[in-house]
């Protein structure tokens, strides 16, 4: 499509939005948004609203899915029908059974399940308006909102994505960038670990491509893991 | 499907309430609780509304596609509603397929407006037997206390007058708004200790019998009802609730209008 | 489609098929006519035809949809596909599931299910021809095939829709008046209390229509009452 | 998947009766119940039979829908077949999707009339490789006491030689007969208490073991086999049943050609 | 479509493939296939390539499955994407759905299920490569890996078809033949007893077709029978 | 949904093994099974390959259908690819709607193709806006016994380097090779026992933590990367797998190309 001729950043580095290549859109997060949940997070970023609602531990049933050890983690990512530009059709979506998958795999490995044997926790994760990046929109949010239902995690896991734009590697890709984008890297960090629970990544990137995009990541998520650590002890964050 | 046990006890205290007149979270029979209305907040929608009555909150997006119009109305448009359910409003909204419950509360919000004819679907013609304007409403709960049937059928009427054509990302001109000619307003009253009540929250409903549901325009015209669940009602208790709709219809209707600038 | 133009109302206020206003067409009640079920039930209304079976009292399972404190009502509404003018496809329906729903809210309403815990009463309603008012037509044999499997009930429930016309109300609208019809309004009522279990309505009337409309059901829910008793009484009506 | 309880003291009895050369109903080995067809019943249907065998009663309505023929058979019109199994026909009928043995009825009735070359596709083209008739034939079952298979494969010849092509509704001229050029007959054979009988009852079918299916044309031209069920058979059986459906066969093809006048 | 402008055997009764109007395709068997199963056979027949694997004996659940007096047999037959010219949607499909039934039903009458009460046993048919005939193809190799499996049987059963070309009876179809063809008539037959557990038939044969294609299907079992013998002493038939 | 045990026995026996450099199968901490792979063995695909690793074994098959280009890339063809994990493949594996494991399994292998970049779409356009090629790349697993993923992409390029676009079966010219301009390698890694290793067997993931994909091209460009299942790594784990999957992946890119006669 001759990435070439559309140019996305300027000759001082300065991206269509204004941001520096290391530079992470504005994030807000506000707790307690779903009151009839047991914990629930909204978090915008860019333009991406997502709202998590964390419902348990109760009773898993039927049966047949109690574990005897630990409670079970049942993950559910969806966009909302309006979110996007072109209308979604509610129902079956390979993309969100795997995006469910991939988040559920990264919180199972911070949230203390052996301590709730038996029974189950719900985690809804629905993407209301979509930008770009709303897989690490709503892996950040959910872990936020497990926090505010008081279930017991070793830390939490903030993930953002650092791509490539033009040939330059960049933090955080908005809408326009990820059209033109070449690659795309999603982590998910553990903020006072330093650890990975989440990763994935599409796209071209040579060896020093993928450490320099590695790195914004790891930076991006200390400060983000700041904002989130904010809105748990005060009830939110840039409101 | 998970089986509610039936909550002998709060049946029980809430029929001990109705007898001295009074609700559980303190309203008067007919009382709603409050109503906050917003228009125009999801930006990725054509036409939007977020309506939360007391911890009931939900969502209405409104997008355009083309069609090709059915071929014995070659001169129309559509007007499709789809209302969502999803786990995200409440413990007890398990995933699956949709529930006789949730068909019928789209099926019901969705006649509320078509039937009220506030959409002109010849207007929505782009060219004959050709191309069309499709008018797809989507509702989204995502907090469950009650009443989603109010909840939807407000932010739906709501979405839809605060909608724009995307003429433009269709290369079909320039953008104009949605002309909405009417504002259907649904109310819904739930039987509860026995009597009927305007806007049951969620635990009058698990503790409730039948619900009767009354969308009316302007001038008291009666644009759809409905009446769900097991239970009978008499021609007098429908004849009072007939007369609580044309008052509180009125009410929200004001509401709706003052959020636009111009009507 | 320019209603006016298509007179469905002389100016003796006599319809395309002969009736007055307030009358409804004409009716046929068989009982026994599916002879492996428990009651049935065969009523044809105009050119409607309408098969109802009846399965139970019998063992609700899986235990998981037992009630311990009353039968289960399990209703289907269904078309057959060659019921209708063009073909329906057999399979999942929404307009079939929300009629199966209300018609069994408005049976729940009259049977007498705390009689027999733990098990499950089935409703089959077949429309084999299809005119207009089918929901109506399934609703009435459905009480009738039930009062045929000797499950006790408070009442039966009749019911009828009256609608408007040219801008006229009329009872019992017929398959070329629902076509320009511009309201109709299906009750379903008990012939001994006067109640109702069952209430639709779609389009446009005034509070007089209305109230025009409401009286025409009443008054020919009575008399098609009077036949459904006559049917019990002696295996059949008008047969 | 419910399973039924394998009726033991049913098959004993069932054995009993054959050793002594009788059935429960007292019919004998070969012997079929009274069969009742009419044509014509259905007011919406193009073409349209009903069935009654004993207290097994079946539908069978034809409907016309224009097609685009396939691509490699651009001269022809195409002929579908669907059975289904609704729940009204019985207690042991659940709802649910197709069980294995609803779509083995299905697709043996259906090629047992399409196999027998009846309906010439081609005479169902309209406008080649752009349109052409399909011709549907829907059976339904209202009340199953056995032998559901001859009951769908009777009334489904007799709807289709009954039908109209709708050429008048579809704007295409004055309505036509569908040309059915032949009768298959299908005669089923289940194995009850050890020996094979025709035309099993429920009970019958019940307590028995595997079942043979045989379509046969004029001059006993053989166009559909099937065996069902678990168990086997020796030639010399087959051979036996062979002569049965002959015999059985022409008696029911004469039964469908009586209704039809000119025949 | 004018069978008669395409000759398919020639005036000494030779076919397209050089057989004669009674011989079978080549047929090759191997075991063991699928190391992971219990039981499993490759046989390729013509180009058709199929693979059976066999699990179980083993626990059936869920439990609602369970029969207390025999083990339930659980039979799939299907068809890979790529095993056909055009290409094949993964999914429900009915012609597969009726093929494992039957199927099943002929299996069923040779394997003592009554050795395993409360168990299942799962064979599952892969065509890998389809030509033609491959329903016989599958039941022949699920008897084959059932034995592979150690399953005690009464009898093997092998499957084949003939048909009609030209107006002419032939054994075994090929796929131009069958294009072609006029019927088909595939038994599964018993190679010890000579009875049948499995018959299907379609397209027009007079009585004398009939039975000459019944004695060409007896023959051929007979023949093939002894590979499958063969190959099971052996572990393998023509390789 | 079936509830696999957490083998106990099995997680401390592999933790055991790992302190001493041990595998179950005796192999070292890097070292794969031996690997089969044949190509164009499918008699009815336009390409195919099978690969043996150990006793995991897999088809991958190549079809070609025309499409209609999507109307924002008229000049686009398209690629599909698609697992299947049918319950042929394990006693573990259970019929069923495809589980989100296997969702995930078809997605990582499909990404690690095309994210590559190994096959230029508008090369597989016959007429812009109108008609170009799809490319139906199907996996299927015979025999699963661990990592699925590794065999999947691996016969997966090998059957697309391995295509010919049948345009002769179209009426559209005589045949021609696919053109796939790069080779990307899929290397699997799985924590077992507290240490990742490569291309774990059946027991191992039963009996292991998370798992990590990385798909490289040459030169080590890195198309695809993916962490599955409940588990953390650190920077220092992934980049020791980087560097393993590094000289992996240029060996069986090596196998690969060694099968293809001009290349």
């Amino acid at each position: 499509m001759g990435y070439g001729d559309v140019q996305m950043i300027d000759e001082n580095g300065i991206r269509v939005d204004g941001r520096k290549a290391g530079d992470v859109r504005p994030i807000s997060i506000e707790l307690g948004v779903v009151p009839v949940a047991d914990g629930s997070c909204r978090m915008t970023w860019g333009t991406n609203e997502v709202i998590v609602a964390v419902y348990g531990p109760m009773e898993a049933h039927p049966r047949k899915i109690q574990r005897q050890d630990r409670a079970v983690l049942d993950v559910r990512y969806n966009m909302a029908p309006f979110s996007t530009s072109d209308r979604i059709r509610p129902g079956f979506n390979r993309r969100s059974r795997e995006i469910s998958k991939v988040t559920s795999d990264a919180l199972e490995s911070v949230v203390l399940l052996e301590l709730y044997p038996r029974s189950k926790i719900r985690v809804e994760i629905e993407i209301i308006c979509a930008e770009a990046g709303t897989r690490c929109v709503g892996l950040t949010a959910a872990s936020v909102a497990l926090a505010d239902a008081g279930i017991p995690m070793t830390d939490l896991v903030v993930s953002v994505a650092s791509g490539k734009i033009n040939g330059v590697v960049v933090c955080d890709l908005n809408k326009s960038e990820d059209n033109y984008g070449e690659a795309d890297l999603p982590m998910g960090i553990l903020p006072n670990s330093g650890e990975l629970s989440f990763l994935q990544m599409d796209g071209d990137l040579s060896q020093e491509e993928f450490q320099e995009a590695w790195d914004y990541n790891m930076e991006a998520a200390m400060v983000i893991g700041g904002y989130c650590a904010e809105a748990l002890k005060n009830g939110g964050y840039n409101l | 499907m998970s089986i509610p046990l039936v909550p002998q006890l709060l049946r029980s205290h809430l029929i001990e309430l109705a007898e001295n007149d009074q609700r559980l979270d303190g309203r008067g029979q007919w009382d709603g609780r409050d109503v906050q209305l917003e228009v125009g907040i999801l930006g990725n929608a054509e036409g939007s509304a977020k309506v939360r009555m007391g911890d009931t909150i939900v969502y209405a997006g409104v997008k355009f596609q083309t069609m090709t119009p059915y071929s014995d109305r070659p001169n129309q448009g559509g007007l499709m509603c789809s209302a969502e359910l999803r786990p995200v409003a409440g413990r007890q909204h398990e995933p699956g397929p949709p529930s006789p419950e949730s068909i019928e509360l789209g099926r019901v919000v969705d006649r509320g407006i078509r039937e009220s004819g506030c959409i002109d679907t010849e207007a929505l013609c782009i060219i004959p037997g050709e191309k069309a304007w499709q008018v797809i409403l989507d509702l989204y709960a995502i907090s469950d206390d009650g009443n989603l049937f109010d909840a939807f059928a407000l932010a739906g009427i709501a979405a839809l007058r605060n909608s724009v054509i995307p003429l433009a990302k269709f290369e079909l001109g320039e953008d104009i708004p949605l002309d909405v000619s009417k504002t259907p307003i649904m109310c819904s009253y739930h039987r509860v200790g026995g009597r009927y009540v305007y806007d049951a929250s969620g635990r009058e409903e698990l503790g409730g019998d039948e619900r009767i549901h009354i969308t009316l325009g302007a001038d008291a015209h009666v644009h759809s009802l409905q009446k769900g669940l097991k239970g009978t009602f008499t021609a007098g208790e429908f004849a009072e609730l007939m007369k609580q709709a044309r008052t509180k219809g009125d009410e929200l209707r004001d509401l709706v209008h003052s959020l636009e600038g111009g009507n």
